[in-house]
């Protein structure tokens, strides 16, 4: 191999990131969601990269069920968010300050 | 061919009897009518009832390694087990009478009893996949009971926020849990200790996986979304939530310490010293000025938080004996205490504030005794909390620090009294509203007032504002019906009983802390200090023994 | 195997030092990165879900030089097949929602530091995982346990149906949750909408005094927190300067 | 039937009462709630009575433990649930029964007509309870938890009157400074624990000289430590500040707690666990310069209050630190005779001036009393007998209980050297003093000129829960016999401990080894005639010279006005002899001085202790909640920021 499996485990540290910051910046609900979509996968690179450094399938099968996980988390994140949509006009977080103090 | 794997059902027989109810539940809540409703809420109990038997029954019954290493049945996992099939009974009690208007009966049950799969399956976890499956099965089941709650507009809210805040841990855990699997190989919670490539990727993983549970525990810096939550959820959820997850979190927290990083202890003692600091700083001094009891209960379990925290960070000691009390003690003052919140709920319409308490110590002229008894519990309950002897609280409290102090942590402890004297200010409140106000009709509205609108639905076209603004109502924004008042007898009973149990726990702690020794040696190895304890006592037990057999022990004083 | 797949295509990635392989990972990496920090900042949740699809895409090709194929066709099918085609279907439902770039000032406050947190996260992951040696990297695949049939569809499926039977059952269980979450939330928010509605048509006097009073009192809080969370003007808000983050 | 057995039941009748009036509730009449509780503690004195009999009969060496069951055994923790009767606990047990069980009788009076008299009663009958698990506790744990026990039961009590929101921040205030002496003497606990694996009193005090070098720092940490707790608990500087505000509790509740029984359970603690405050004299030595700061300032201090239950407040602070320096030198048994002496005249005091309030309807401010003399002539003999046992005239009991502390002093200082000499300086000043304030108080309540409140009530127009104050003469007859016990036990209580005569206090406490005299100190031959002539000498001389002041100052006019307040003083003096203008200058002036400063400075640092510390903790939950914003992205950036300090920390420790 030339590209090394570091390589691929250190972009997933900064996709890991960039979701990061979307989780931490933006307002609205669904781009929220997305980010944490993004930080999820880019765990699941760092499994499947660390799989293929040790030769061995947990990495990936870890991967994959995490795929379904995420995909639980985001059917009911959206869920929340339609239910919120007949509630109110915007899906800006900033608007969700019912519950502070 | 694919060698036929060997399946040990029974190291997960409470999980698959609350997963087959979950489904029967399910089904059996399609139909329609008050029947029906009868019908799932006992399926639900009887199903809960038959796993906690099953629990109790092969309790002492540990299998390591099953399903190929992914689950370690054992007392610490039957501890968290029983703790979270308890609270979840206690749950399902508690919302029996909720939703009952649309004719949808099953999903509340049905979540609570994968929750509760998910959380046994979390707390027996072999490896950090079925650890991880496990979390998220329960989290995501509690997303959506906290955004369930139909007649509170807050309640979409705070799943929302649960939801993301919780995601984000979570992908902080996974990634966690990748970077040890890139350093050690494995995924097993016991091999991960026994890999001998221990470097910054095992240390950095360690961290993460750390933080994601601290943030399940409710520990600060992590406890953000708690207050919210706990106010945002329907009470039933808000009590299942706070002592079930909690504790299993914390159980978790103790294994993978304990035995996945080990090795790094001379770091996370450190850090979760540090955490705990902070949790009970945060949760103490949030709590002083709340006025919403629930969530000064949420500000109050940050910091109960921190005080577990500090149990953990004796585990070589007399930590995990202390912690596993604690949780247990913790689980039943705090679902006391969500007992009458929920009664006053119930009694009020609405969500409960501190001055409703006003007065409601006291036995109204000419009732009997037992109009107070609910009261009385919450009092209790609030006392335990606040860690006054002779409570279960005092002695839990007492247990976790003194295993601090043991293992040089005394500033620790110290800062954990101090913090428990800032807490006497906001428990004894509860106290003086009970016994020392009257009830203040003017005063219960003002402190109303500051409470989440009960389910205002805004229009899409309209704002409740423009209407008082410009007098006529342009747009008609209806409220949803208020909560209709109501008594409750069967949760203030099972509030009694809970500030009961805290009283027997008091009194009658050492089979609790014998389970907590069990949990330990099944966490730790042999010649851990629990066992060299045991030994010491049976020496020192039968100087005592010789001695009870006359009334008067005679002893010399110099 | 990767060269399985690739060789189809004509190129042959598998000779010692190829320049193709290192631009193939620097291309789909930077695919990856560039999708990822426009989902991040994108103003129309529209754009951001279909730059989402460009980062799992570019992440499949990633895994497949991984020696993963299955995976790889795993997060095509379940990600860009169905979770972002969840996203989009949910995003045309509701209709045009593009976040409105005012902020909040305490927020405002907190955004600067949360960059800071967020490079510092990265960097550290990034400076942990490129500081660290892997001495045990399993070169030649062939060497493994698994062999020439690491990554395979049969392989991975042995290993889900051995070692990993448990947490694949339990998943199902989680789809599960997450279905009754979906349809209940669903339900949820359609019967409070409709209850609104119903209400909207069979007001009675009283239930308009009882409007009236929680109107108030939200138009009270409202004002008590108005120095911290102004709820009011949006006129206002929208005057503020654009996210940075974008 | 042993010891053991009545020690037992005189323990548990008062729970009793608690458990009867409780459950009876409304459908037991309010004399039912009243009998049930007096007669719990008739019970409870007669055991203690029959336990001291049973101990003297049985003339046991060693102290009895007596376990009802193992509470607890787990680990290396292993706490019964057990009493420990020596002559020590007897001794406390006797006083607290004793002095409880008057107390319990004067309170159906005065609380006659509260609506809340019935839980008034259980609360008292509840705190005996915990001051006696606190007396009789076998091991640490169960001190510690009749620590907490009776710090709730007196925040129930000093808040009773919770309409009052001054009552209700006072009860909160005592409360929260007691639990800082919980966490100290908790703390010490632990450290005891951890040293010797122990936690009974017998296994600790055996252990621990074996595992705790004499005199080392671990030593003084745990000493301190549980000094921490009896400071607070015996309202001692710099813990002392919730004693005065606690006098807004109902007057029984501070003869009984704030003077006879709760505030003395630190010098109970010093005496109880002597063992471990032997192994560090720097504590010890801690404990007496405590003690002589702060007899001397109450002394001063109580000087310048105006309200007559805090002159008598601060003149119990006083009074303990007295006890807190015979214990500080190893005189435990002197400690503990002034302890018990104390309690009757002080609980005398407290009561006569509750029969003052009482009937001049809540009046406390003694600016309008005067001339009561005229109307109360036998609360007036019994308040005069309890202020010249205070003072220590012969044969009062403070007179032998005070001077035999004032002797020890002396005499230690032959074996510690000058530090000793100089306390007891102090102790002497604080004598003069106590003559001061005590009978400034006589004077300016029952002498001179009848003020207009006064004049009132003799003509029976002062009002208190609808009818006049002095309908029955006096007060009470249930209010009036339990002072008059308590006036009896003033006179002759002391007669116990004549020195060289009867020193029942020295033999019963030493004899059996419970309480015993330092070495050190034993090695003195004390009770030779030149240090008891000397300190008897110069008690009596003090108390004399105070009481002189007093009246130089406050007897001889007659105007109230004038009498009350210092800065008016030097137009009285003006108008006297010279030797007045001499007295003015040299003594009345600074006197005046240092108590109105001592007195402003106290007020001043308690309330901006406490004031400011809570008001600190409230901005903290301002700023906690304001965090609490509600804005999702601040959560997540807080939540983010954890994360990555988390993973820092983490990083750091390893890598450093």
């Amino acid at each position: 191999m030339t590209v090394s499996p570091e390589w691929f485990v250190a972009l997933s540290g900064v996709l890991f990131a960039i979701g990061a910051a979307g989780v931490l910046l933006r307002r609205n609900a669904l781009v929220v969601l997305l980010s944490i979509e993004i930080m999820l996968n880019a765990a699941n690179l760092a499994l499947v990269g660390f799989s293929r450094v040790h030769g061995a399938h947990d990495g990936q099968v870890f991967a994959i069920m995490v795929m379904a996980i995420a995909a639980s988390e985001v059917v009911v994140g959206l869920g929340i968010v339609v239910a919120l949509s007949h509630l109110r006009r915007e899906l800006d977080t900033d608007d969700m300050t019912e519950l502070h103090g | 061919m694919i060698p036929k794997p060997e399946l040990q059902w029974l190291a997960i027989g409470p999980e698959l009897i609350t997963a087959v109810g979950a489904m029967l539940v399910l089904l059996i809540g399609l139909g329609k009518g008050a029947k029906v409703r009868g019908t799932v809420l006992v399926l639900s109990l009887l199903t809960l009832a038959i796993a906690l038997g099953f629990t109790i029954a092969r309790f002492h019954v540990t299998t390591y390694g099953a399903f190929n290493g992914q689950v370690d049945s054992d007392e610490l996992a039957n501890v968290g087990r029983i703790i979270a099939l308890s609270s979840a009974l206690i749950a399902v009690v508690f919302g029996a009478r909720g939703r009952s208007d649309d004719g949808r009966h099953g999903e509340f049950h049905a979540l609570v009893l994968s929750a509760v799969c998910g959380m046994g399956l979390f707390v027996a976890a072999g490896s950090f996949v079925s650890l991880f499956v496990g979390l998220e099965l329960f989290s995501i089941a509690l997303y959506v009971l906290c955004a369930l709650d139909a007649e509170r507009a807050a309640s979409l809210e705070s799943g929302l926020k649960y939801l993301i805040l919780g995601g984000l841990s979570s992908a902080i855990l996974l990634y966690g849990t990748a970077l040890v699997y890139g350093a050690t190989g494995t995924f097993d919670i016991a091999g991960v200790a026994e890999a001998s490539h221990r470097g910054v990727l095992v240390w950095t993983g360690a961290a993460m996986v750390l933080g994601g549970l601290a943030f399940k525990v409710s520990a600060a810096p992590m406890h953000w979304w708690t207050p919210d939550v706990y106010e945002g959820a329907g009470t039933p959820v808000t009590a299942f939530m706070s002592t079930a997850t909690k504790s299993v979190a914390f159980l978790v927290l103790a294994r993978v310490l304990t035995t996945s990083f080990a090795p790094e202890s001379d770091a996370w003692v450190p850090v979760v010293a540090g955490i705990a600091v902070t949790s009970i700083v945060v949760g103490n001094v949030g709590a002083l000025i709340q006025t919403h009891l629930k969530r000064l209960l949420g500000y109050s379990s940050i910091a109960q938080a921190g005080y577990l925290l500090v149990g953990l960070v004796g585990w070589e000691g007399s930590g995990i004996p202390a912690l596993v009390y604690a949780l247990i003690v913790y689980s039943a003052m705090t679902l006391g205490a969500f007992a009458y919140v929920l009664v006053l709920e119930r009694d009020l319409g609405r969500d409960a504030t501190l001055a409703d308490l006003a007065g409601r110590g006291w036995i109204p002229e000419g009732r009997s005794v037992l109009v107070a008894l609910p009261a009385f519990g919450m009092a209790l309950c609030a006392l335990s909390l606040a860690g006054i002897p002779p409570t279960a609280g005092f002695f839990s409290k007492f247990a976790l620090f003194g295993a601090a102090v043991d293992h040089g942590y005394a500033w620790l402890a110290f800062v954990a009294v101090l913090g428990s004297v800032v807490s006497l200010a906001y428990y004894l409140r509860i106290l003086v509203e009970l016994y020392m106000h009257q009830p203040d009709e003017a005063r219960a509205e003002a402190f109303a007032a500051s409470l989440p609108a009960p389910s205002v639905a805004i229009d899409e076209s309209g704002d409740p504002r423009d209407e008082v603004m410009t007098g006529e109502p342009s747009h008609p924004v209806p409220a949803t019906p208020v909560r209709t008042p109501g008594r409750a007898p069967v949760i203030a009973l099972v509030g009694v009983l809970l500030a009961a149990a805290t009283l027997v726990l008091a009194f009658v702690p050492e089979p609790v802390l014998d389970l907590g020794c069990d949990a330990k040696m099944a966490l730790l190895d042999v010649g851990s200090s629990c066992t060299d304890h045991q030994a010491a006592e049976e020496t020192g037990g039968s100087s005592t023994d010789a001695a009870a057999a006359s009334p008067e022990d005679v002893a010399p004083v110099e | 195997m990767t060269s399985a797949f690739l060789v189809a295509g004509g190129i042959n990635f598998d000779v010692p030092g190829s320049i193709f392989e290192v631009a193939l990972f620097a291309l789909f990496a930077l695919a990856a990165v560039i999708g990822a920090i426009v989902v991040v900042s994108a103003s129309d949740p529209f754009v951001s879900a279909l730059s989402l699809l460009l980062n799992f895409v570019s992440l499949g090709v990633l895994y497949l030089m991984l020696d993963q194929p299955f995976v790889a066709l795993a997060q095509v099918l379940v990600y860009a097949g169905a979770v972002v085609v969840l996203f989009l279907f949910v995003i045309a439902y509701l209709g045009d929602r593009r976040e409105v770039f005012s902020d909040r000032r305490r927020a405002k406050l907190v955004w600067p530091f949360a960059l800071l947190t967020v490079l510092g996260l990265g960097g550290i992951l990034v400076g942990v995982i490129i500081g660290s040696d892997f001495p045990d990297t399993v070169s030649k695949l062939a060497d493994t346990a698994a062999g020439h049939d690491f990554g395979t569809p049969s392989a991975i499926g042995e290993t889900f149906l051995t070692d990993y039977l448990l947490e694949f059952e339990v998943t199902s269980l989680v789809l599960l949750v997450a279905a009754i979450g979906g349809i209940v939330l669903g339900l949820t928010g359609r019967a409070r909408h409709d209850r609104m509605r119903k209400l909207m048509q069979t007001r009675s006097a009283d239930q308009q005094k009882a409007v009236h009073a929680s109107a108030e009192a939200e138009l009270r809080r409202t004002r008590r927190t108005a120095p911290t969370a102004p709820r009011t003007d949006t006129a206002a808000d929208a005057d503020g300067g654009k996210e940075p983050a974008s | 039937m042993g010891i053991a057995f009545h020690a037992w039941l005189a323990y548990l009748a008062p729970l009793a009462g608690v458990l009867v009036i409780l459950l009876g509730g409304s459908r037991l009449p309010v004399r039912a709630a009243g009998f049930v509780s007096v007669f719990a503690m008739v019970v409870s004195f007669a055991c203690a009575a029959l336990t001291l009999l049973k101990w003297n009969a049985d003339d046991r060496e060693h102290a009895v433990v007596s376990k009802a069951f193992t509470w607890l055994s787990s680990g290396r923790f292993h706490v019964d649930f057990d009493i420990y009767v020596d002559p020590l606990s007897i001794w406390m047990l006797l006083v607290v029964t004793g002095v409880g069980l008057l107390i319990h009788i004067y309170s159906l009076g005065y609380m006659a007509g509260d609506p809340q008299k019935r839980r008034f009663m259980a609360y008292l009958n509840l705190f005996v309870f915990s001051m006696l698990t606190l007396v009789l506790a076998g091991n640490l744990v169960f001190l510690l938890i009749g620590w907490g026990l009776v710090g709730m039961a007196s925040y129930l009590l000093i808040g009773f009157w919770h309409d009052r929101p001054t009552a209700a921040a006072a009860a909160k205030k005592a409360f929260i400074v007691n639990a800082i002496g919980d966490v100290s003497i908790m703390l010490g606990l632990f450290l005891v624990f951890r040293e010797s694996g122990e936690l009974g009193f017998t296994r600790v005090f055996a252990e621990l000289p074996n595992h705790v070098a004499n005199n080392s720092g671990m030593a003084f940490g745990i000493c301190a430590l549980l000094l921490g707790g009896a400071l607070a608990k015996s309202a001692q500087l710099p813990l002392h500040t919730w004693l005065p505000d606690a006098m807004e509790g109902p007057t029984p509740v501070s003869a009984l707690i704030h003077a006879a029984t709760m505030v003395t359970a630190g010098v109970y603690a010093i005496a109880r666990l002597h063992p471990i405050f032997d192994l560090s004299i720097h504590a010890q030595e801690l404990i007496v310069v405590i003690g002589g700061l702060t007899l001397l300032m109450a002394g001063f201090t109580a000087l310048a209050q105006t309200d007559i239950k805090r002159v008598i407040a601060y003149s119990t602070m006083s009074q303990i630190g007295y006890m807190f320096v015979a214990a500080g030198i190893g005189a435990y048994q002197a400690a503990m005779f002034h302890l018990m002496t104390h309690a009757f005249f002080k609980a005398l005091l407290f009561l006569g001036a509750g029969m003052v309030i009482h009937a001049l309807a809540d009046e406390q401010d003694i600016r309008r009393m005067g001339g009561l003399k005229k109307y109360m002539p036998k609360t007036y003999l019994l308040f005069l007998a309890g202020s010249l046992a205070l003072a220590g005239v012969i044969p009062f009991a403070g007179f032998f209980s005070k001077d035999e502390i004032l002797g020890f002093l002396l005499a230690s200082g032959d074996v510690y050297g000058g530090w000793s000499y100089a306390v007891y300086g102090l102790a002497v000043a604080g004598a003069i003093l106590t003559g001061l304030y005590g009978f400034r108080l006589v004077f300016l309540v029952f002498h001179g000129q009848p003020s207009e409140l006064v004049e009132q009530y003799g003509r029976g127009q002062v009002m208190h829960h609808g009818h006049a104050t002095n309908e029955h003469g006096e007060a009470p007859k249930s209010m009036f016999w339990p002072v008059a016990v308590l006036g009896l036990l003033t006179l002759v209580g002391g007669l116990i401990g004549i020195p060289g005569v009867t020193n029942i206090p020295g033999d019963f406490l030493h004899g059996a080894h419970a309480a015993p005299t330092r070495e050190a100190l034993e090695a003195v031959e004390f009770s030779t005639a030149k240090n008891w002539l000397l300190a008897l000498t110069v008690g009596l001389g003090a108390a004399f010279l105070g009481i002189l002041g007093a009246w130089l100052i406050w007897g001889r006019t007659t105007t109230s006005s004038m009498r009350t307040r210092f800065p008016r003083l030097e137009r009285v003096f003006q108008r006297a002899f010279g030797w007045d203008a001499f007295y003015d200058a040299t003594v009345a002036r600074p006197v005046q001085g240092i108590a109105s400063t001592t007195a402003t400075l106290d007020t001043a640092a308690t309330a901006a202790t406490f004031d400011e510390v809570e008001v600190a903790f409230r901005d903290g939950s301002r700023i906690v909640g304001a965090a609490q914003s509600g804005l999702l992205r601040v959560y997540a950036f807080g939540t983010g920021v954890a994360f990555v300090a988390v993973v820092v920390a983490f990083l750091w420790v390893k890598g450093s």
